[in-house]
């Protein structure tokens, strides 16, 4: 039964798919990706990705819609010309569906546990998961421990992606440097939105926490958490204005927490070395390998989600400091 | 039950080509980012399709003893994605608003006018 | 007892359900956009807190029930909101209630 | 009894779907997705429960702490372009 709610959802998604593109007006595509966002989430849900579905959660449902706003406030929200070679397009794109429908003939249906995904590495991680790490949630333990080094590839990819940004659209102001201080800033004049964003936001950075240390133990982890950091300093942002969220978190904070986590993050792999062990080897980190390891995972969640707030707000303060 | 079972797929290679459509055939930067966007959603949607395991649940354990577990391999591989997906998408976007300052147009076609003259 | 609590938790999420879907049909038969955002709000908050109520007394007293009353919590609150930020956009934009719109036509000749 | 909620949470969201589709102006989409967030929350919950795992409740919780965000943000945009619009006309004057 479930099955078909997920089908009914994925319909839904491709109507989406089709309006998004459909559609002249980039405002309108903007909030139909937010939908398109939601759909997805849902999926992963019913497909028991409990940590990927809270991850497109966190980005999906504010950081995403705010930074493609922000862009459409500094260029145009209308398309104008109309899009060319259509006819050629659309059949390259139309064969190439075809073609990737018939491939799937020979995919093995949905949820066979005898296809060759299940039955190669993924049961070796089920089984070890309990003896060499000991934490209930197996994504955290592959994503920290066992496959380490993607992680930290993923880390340093996250932080020149946003040491890009700010090359590109310099590191938005100091407060000093901002124009006198208005009244109007952010939606300060509108009441409603200002009371219960001021009274959610402390919850939002709570709950940010719960899913940054309860990543162990459930869906969590430290990319979710700094989305969720990021989001709740960015609805702070949106009703105060930007000069009391810069008060709050300075330029020159957010840059020191965008190299902050990929340095914690190698220094833990550098202290395995020191300690003996091999880079990423958080065994040795402590006396009992076990405990090592929950050492490691948590020292390491920490740095991603550092870097991960820092990356998301200056990329925002970025995009903001541009408007003026 | 059988064709069911390969709807997933067919979901992921539509979504493909309408995010692929937008990014050949549009000439609006912003909307070729839109398009790479819903892309990405594909790619995502197949690689967490490929990790379901009838009867399972998500990978954490909850102390039940006869459980079946889902991948967890695939979903670690999203998880981090989707992450640098919004990264490099901000990427994207921050060349956008730097093109729009030097030639006051996202439109391919009119960047390209510019330049030839 | 329990049956009593079953039965009551069941009839919670049929109305729960019920509103939902009232709310839904509203949102896509309302003639403009205030009384679209009334339907869609007004069945918003007591959908929401009707299912969430029948999913309580389903979940007993656990660790869930107190996430789910934090959810419900959260809901009332942000999702008024939501709406009171959506109105006043519309409004800054320039779009006037249907009924008023129609007063000031009615003004003007 | 939990399937029904989930259907008709389901058959909302189509409906949400629609209006988004159809329009007719920016708001009624914003409408829809606000919308589409709340029922998500709804839905997500009750599948929670649905799977017997009531501690992926996290879920839920996220979406309906940071969903209105996205409102919020499309308020000040609106808000930042009719400053701005009046700044020009302004100038123009």
């Amino acid at each position: 039964m479930i099955v078909i709610f997920g089908v009914f959802l994925l319909t839904l998604l491709v109507i989406t798919a089709i309006a998004i593109v459909r559609t002249d007006n980039l405002f309108v595509a903007v909030m139909l990706m937010g939908i398109a966002s939601l759909l997805i989430a849902g999926n992963f849900f019913i497909l028991d990705a409990a940590d990927v579905a809270l991850t497109e959660a966190a980005v999906g449902a504010g950081i995403s819609t705010v930074l493609f706003l922000s862009a459409l406030a500094l260029t145009s929200e209308r398309e104008r010309s109309k899009s060319s070679r259509r006819v050629l397009s659309f059949t390259v794109v139309a064969a190439a569906a075809l073609v990737l429908i018939y491939a799937t003939f020979d995919k093995p249906r949905l949820g066979d546990p005898q296809a060759p995904v299940q039955t190669h590495v993924a049961p070796w991680y089920l089984e070890n998961t309990p003896k060499y790490i000991d934490i209930p949630n197996v994504v955290t333990a592959v994503l920290g421990s066992f496959r380490g080094y993607d992680t930290l590839g993923e880390v340093f990819v996250v932080f020149t992606a946003g040491i890009g940004v700010l090359f590109l659209l310099g590191i938005g102001a100091t407060p000093g440097a901002l124009p006198k201080e208005q009244d109007n800033e952010g939606l300060r004049h509108y009441l409603i939105p200002r009371l219960v964003g001021r009274l959610v936001i402390p919850f939002i950075l709570l709950f940010g926490l719960y899913v940054q240390f309860h990543g162990e133990y459930g869906p969590g982890g430290g990319f979710q958490a700094g989305a969720i950091v990021a989001a709740g300093i960015v609805l702070f942002a949106l009703i105060e204005g930007e000069r009391r969220a810069l008060a709050v978190l300075p330029q020159r904070l957010l840059l020191g927490f965008m190299a902050a986590g990929p340095l914690i993050y190698g220094s833990v792999g550098i202290a395995g070395i020191m300690l003996g062990g091999n880079f990423l080897d958080y065994s040795p980190l402590s006396s009992d390998p076990v405990k090592g390891q929950h050492l490691g995972i948590l020292l390491i969640e920490i740095g991603v989600g550092i870097t991960v707030t820092g990356v998301l707000l200056s990329i925002f303060h970025a995009f903001a400091a541009r408007g003026r | 039950m059988e064709l069911l079972g390969l709807y997933h797929y067919w979901v992921f290679a539509i979504l493909l080509m309408t995010g692929f459509y937008a990014v050949i055939a549009k000439l609006n930067l912003v909307k070729k980012l839109i398009g790479l966007s819903l892309f990405q959603a594909a790619v995502f949607l197949l690689y967490i399709t490929m990790s379901k395991v009838d009867g399972g649940t998500a990978p954490i354990f909850s102390g039940a003893a006869d459980a079946v577990f889902s991948n967890p391999l695939p979903q670690v591989l999203i998880l981090t994605a989707i992450v640098v997906g919004i990264s490099t998408t901000a990427l994207g976007l921050g060349i956008v608003v730097r093109i729009n300052e030097e030639y006051g147009s996202i439109e391919e076609d009119e960047i390209q006018e510019i330049d030839r003259r | 007892m329990t049956t009593l609590i079953d039965i009551l938790s069941w009839v919670l999420l049929t109305l729960g359900g019920i509103s939902v879907l009232i709310g839904g049909i509203g949102a896509l038969r309302m003639p403009d956009l205030y009384t679209r955002m009334h339907a869609a709000s007004v069945t918003d908050s007591m959908g929401a807190t009707l299912v969430l109520v029948g999913i309580m007394l389903q979940a007993g007293w656990s660790l869930a029930t107190i996430k789910l009353i934090a959810i419900l919590l959260f809901l009332l609150f942000t999702s008024p909101t939501s709406s009171n930020a959506l109105a006043s956009a519309a409004l800054l934009a320039g779009t006037r209630p249907l009924a008023e719109s129609k007063q000031d036509r009615g003004g003007a000749q | 009894m939990y399937y029904v909620v989930t259907i008709a949470m389901l058959v909302t969201m189509g409906l949400a779907l629609i209006r988004a589709v159809l329009g007719p102006s920016v708001y009624d989409r914003v409408l829809a997705m606000n919308m589409f967030g709340t029922k998500t929350v709804l839905l997500l919950s009750v599948i929670a429960f649905l799977y017997g795992r009531p501690d992926f409740l996290d879920l839920a919780l996220a979406y309906a702490l940071i969903n209105f965000i996205g409102v919020l943000a499309v308020l000040e945009f609106f808000r930042v372009r009719s400053l701005r619009r009046g700044a020009e006309q302004g100038g123009g004057q």
